[in-house]
């Protein structure tokens, strides 16, 4: 039996439901064992208009299950990221999204005009889990305005899909999703990392450069489905599923939960193979369940 | 860059507490390049794999050589042969040991001779006259199985050969290659700005998509450890800012 | 050497720094195994004004380097609490707190002024994790000012120590946790379960019947760490941390974070000696470094 | 209740996949009643030990029976002699086999029939005819070790003994006792109200402190199955509300 694995998300056709996801993937460029053909789309590393160094080593530090990360957002900035890796792009047949950053919501604006219409360029996905200098270092997905403000600017300056990627250290993120979807996002994804510290006790001090730094990986995840179930709850845009997934019965607790499609970070780091594992697993579960496409599978939504 | 189920097949002491795994990995074994290093995997195990040198070549079969020195080391050690590692390699950049130079020195602190067999083989093999100084702590602390031309021990107790460190004792020679803690590394770099050395750093990915292995250069930014490392020129690595606290290093 | 362990913690001179957590240890009669010496203090599980049932099973689902759980504060309600087990704590060697639990901030006050004076009972732990009938079921721990009111209105109510158990899935824990020092708390404890929740993919339902429950265990460590951090930094009275200690190692990450104290949870189910384990571990600790006491300890606070 | 870190002496397969394990533990041994279980952890692990009611004894040593149904009891199956399992137990409350009654049926589903050896050991030194009704899927399902005065197999196939469920194939008994998927155990209670049954539930602690392992009762509100059961009578449990889909009873 062969499964109809396509789907639609936020203004894109994707052959299959698996998304790289951002960081974990670089430019797409590096990983050579990954089957390409299992890859529904790919986000790139997160871009700043910039280029930025990063942060000082230690950058990662393992945790039960999971690992915190201080990268700092490295990246070569946007002109080089135009330059050097978009003509690539254009050429694959699976879309690239580019993870835009910014300190201001004109930041973002301008990233977003910038990269309107540069082919190798199918989409947007905003991350809003940057410090907003100008409310203090806030960041913008802690806030329903600072967050609907990035979204709405980037809005206005691209005809890109625009999907808005939400934090996950927030009181309501069903507050913060249905900000974004008033404010024009085109779909969902949760979730970023959470943050998190490590200490070391030869140092005594904390054990990344940084202090604090991400969370991802599976001790995550059963947050991670909770959070992306409560967006899907709260909106009628798709959202995608992000946390902690290494095997398709990851992925299809997110899809069951109420998500479109998935992205699969971590993962990739223990087993270059992942995502197709990850992605021939779920057409097998489907396959097993004689449902004949994804749009099929049980969307778990109660809406009490 | 493979990726392969390989067999473990038989274990080593070749010093107090460092043993030698020898695992079935026949397109690693055929591709490997001295300097260069497998990431390895197990279940149950760590979420993320551990990267190490690869020691030495025999036939279709890697080695790799370690201590228990934190989780992931110490679960390696408690495995039978019979047991399966998955091997991602070869990764990173190794030694360049292009025909030229007439004479190495091979440096090693502790588990730093890691890469040093297969550079002995690859220097050999461009003609160069191979020096091997390896130092550690005492005596039965030093991996035994040494392989140069000629052969200089260094410990810090003097229990056995030079007293001192293994840097003090490296003689006169075209190339210096050097392995081993990073505080080690950054004394090859003042002595030898030309050195080839190979660093450690913690690893997400091991093949150049987390940046988790930054390592950070004099010329400011960062390289990453796992692609255009771990060998660099000594001179080219901004020292003061390269953490060296790893537990291997502790170790060595 | 021997290590002075002992520490003040809001109002409770404890001999060692590892209490039991609330909801893990029961009421203290259950676990004979555990060398009792090492215990600092004991929180009681939660309770309500009246009995309660529970939930329906299943109540606990196993996740990657933790656990969710959600037993519904099943109790006997405070009046067996007090007639069946307080006279029992009054013969214990180290303090015992009872963790209280309302829906409304009227029915924490009722508790304490019912839990005032009584023989046994050392101090009252706060759980403000509870869902607020009076504000749409929004958790009290979730909004300052309803933190306050309920911290406010046990303070008046009793001359018992209070501290009050922080819910981890704020924006800032800062804002709640100066809230509740205004308010009155001897101390703050963080912190609580985060919510998560896992599906079957069998029945296409969540694993447990009350479908989220709260996550424990080390995955929640690193993210523990962090805000019992920021709690620390935000006030000038005692902070216990809580979250996935398994180890004296694991205990000694929030003692340098700023902690006073620490709880131990899931592990026991684990290990029923890990409260010793804990204690011994952080005593050799402190011996190996040269530490006199438990306040040699350096603690980790930047106020930048 | 001790806490043992036990040698793990032996397997052996009983029946397909089905495999009897056992753990040098002599307090657990010695003290350990039939339907009482023991909660397993060993390292590296899952986080939660696993609980296995007591299968037989053996002078020092326990036995517990298993099958691979998930995480932890695949990484048990995979364990070699001589690793170590730390073993906390007895636990709960198991079957009142006090003297009295003259004859006993044992029922068990598959994996059920884990507490029937003690239960027949105790049954007999309690003077009573022992009647052993043991069902599986298929005959190669069917646990080999039977130990009744009176022995009677049951396969859903009919490949061997009676064509149908176990229950279907009890015979009259002052007693009736009954182990395996809680399925079945729902359909011993509406046949005998009175029967002692063995539950399952998902535990986290296994001593009383978590309330994790909540059983429904008729009367209201929850008992624990570690602290309370696992054994209860039959007709005390509100079988509408128990799960019935852990993996146990798929597999059995
Ligand atoms: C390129 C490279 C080659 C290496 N070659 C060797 C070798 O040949 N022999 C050998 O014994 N060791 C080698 N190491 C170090 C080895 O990878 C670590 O000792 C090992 O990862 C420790 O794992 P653990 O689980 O025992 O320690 P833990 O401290 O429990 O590990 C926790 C985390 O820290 C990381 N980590 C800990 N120490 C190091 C370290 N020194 N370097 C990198 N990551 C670390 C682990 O990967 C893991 O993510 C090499 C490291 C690198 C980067
Ligand atoms: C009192 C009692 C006695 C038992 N006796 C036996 C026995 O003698 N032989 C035997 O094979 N099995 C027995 N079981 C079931 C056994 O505990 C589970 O099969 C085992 O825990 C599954 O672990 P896993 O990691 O392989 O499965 P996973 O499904 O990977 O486990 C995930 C989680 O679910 C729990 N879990 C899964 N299935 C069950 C289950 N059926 N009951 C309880 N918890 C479960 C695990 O403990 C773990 O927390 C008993 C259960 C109980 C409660
Ligand atoms: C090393 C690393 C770098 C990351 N970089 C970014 C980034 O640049 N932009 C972003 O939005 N998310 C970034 N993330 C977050 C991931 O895209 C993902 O949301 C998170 O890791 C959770 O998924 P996982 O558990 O599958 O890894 C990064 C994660 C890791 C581990
Ligand atoms: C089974 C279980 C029951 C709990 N019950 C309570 C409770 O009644 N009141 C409370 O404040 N916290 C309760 N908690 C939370 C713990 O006290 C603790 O904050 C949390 O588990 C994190 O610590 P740990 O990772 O060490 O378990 C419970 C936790 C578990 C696992
Ligand atoms: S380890 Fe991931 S980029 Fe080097
Ligand atoms: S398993 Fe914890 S109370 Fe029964």
């Amino acid at each position: 039996m062969t499964v109809e694995m396509s789907v639609e998300v936020g203004g894109l056709r994707l052959r299959g439901p698996v998304v790289a996801a951002s960081g974990t993937f670089g430019y797409g460029t590096e990983v050579p064992l990954l089957e390409r053909r299992a890859l529904g789309a790919m986000v790139s590393k997160g871009i700043f208009l910039r280029p930025r160094e990063g942060t000082p080593p230690p950058r990662i530090v393992e945790t039960p299950s999971g690992m915190l990360n201080a990268i700092g957002l490295q990246g070569p900035g946007v002109e080089a990221l135009i330059r050097d890796y978009a003509p690539q792009w254009a050429g694959w047949d699976f879309p690239v999204l580019v993870n835009i950053n910014g300190e201001t919501a004109a930041e973002y604006g301008e990233l977003a005009a910038r990269l309107d219409g540069v082919p190798g360029i199918a989409g947007l996905e905003i991350n809003i889990s940057c410090p907003n200098v100008e409310q203090g270092g806030l960041y913008f997905g802690n806030d329903p305005r600072a967050a609907a403000a990035v979204t709405e600017e980037v809005r206005k300056r691209t005809d890109l899909p625009v999907w808005v990627k939400l934090t996950p250290m927030v009181t309501d993120i069903g507050v913060i999703a249905r900000a974004c979807e008033a404010a024009g996002a085109d779909a969902l994804c949760a979730i970023n990392t959470f943050v998190g510290m490590s200490i070391d006790l030869n140092t005594q001090q904390p054990r990344l450069s940084f202090r604090t730094g991400g969370l991802s990986g599976p001790a995550i995840r059963p947050l991670a489905v909770h959070l992306a179930h409560q967006a899907a709850r709260a909106v009628n845009i798709p959202v995608v599923g992000i946390g902690g997934i290494f095997r398709a019965d990851d992925a299809l607790e997110f899809l069951i939960a109420g998500c479109a499609a998935v992205q699969v970070g971590t993962a990739t780091f223990a087993n270059p193979r992942a995502i197709a594992e990850v992605n021939d697993g779920i057409a097998a579960f489907l396959a097993s369940k004689g449902l004949p496409s994804l749009s099929d599978l049980h969307r778990y939504l109660p809406r009490d | 860059m493979f990726l392969l189920d390989g067999n473990m097949v038989a274990r080593r002491e070749v010093a107090r507490g460092m043993f030698v795994l020898s695992v079935d990995a026949p397109q690693i074994a055929d591709s490997v390049r001295a300097g260069q290093f497998v990431n390895l995997g197990w279940s149950p195990g760590p979420l993320l794999r551990r990267p190490f040198s690869v020691y030495r070549v025999d036939g279709d079969r890697i080695e790799v050589i370690l201590k228990a020195v934190g989780v992931g080391t110490a679960q390696l050690l408690a495995m039978m042969p019979g047991e399966t590692i998955s091997c991602l390699g070869p990764l990173g950049h190794g030694f360049d040991l292009s025909p030229g130079p007439t004479s190495v020195v091979l440096v090693s602190g502790g588990l730093g001779v890691a890469p040093m067999p297969l550079a002995a083989r690859e220097a050999r093999a461009a003609g160069m006259h191979v020096t091997w100084v390896h130092g550690a702590r005492t005596a039965d602390e030093l991996c035994t199985e040494a392989d140069g031309d000629e052969v200089i021990w260094a410990t810090d107790d003097g229990s056995q050969g030079f007293a001192g460190t293994a840097v003090a004792a490296v003689p006169d020679a075209d190339l210096v290659l050097a392995c081993g803690p990073n505080r080690m590394l950054a004394s090859v770099a003042s002595h030898w700005p030309d050195a080839q050395v190979a660093v450690e750093t913690y690893m997400g990915c091991g093949t150049g998509v987390c940046l988790g292995c930054a390592v950070p250069l004099e010329r400011g930014g960062y390289d990453r450890a796992c692609k255009e490392g771990p060998v660099y020129r000594a001179a080219d690595i901004d020292w003061s800012m390269l953490p060296a606290h790893l537990p291997y290093a502790i170790s060595a």
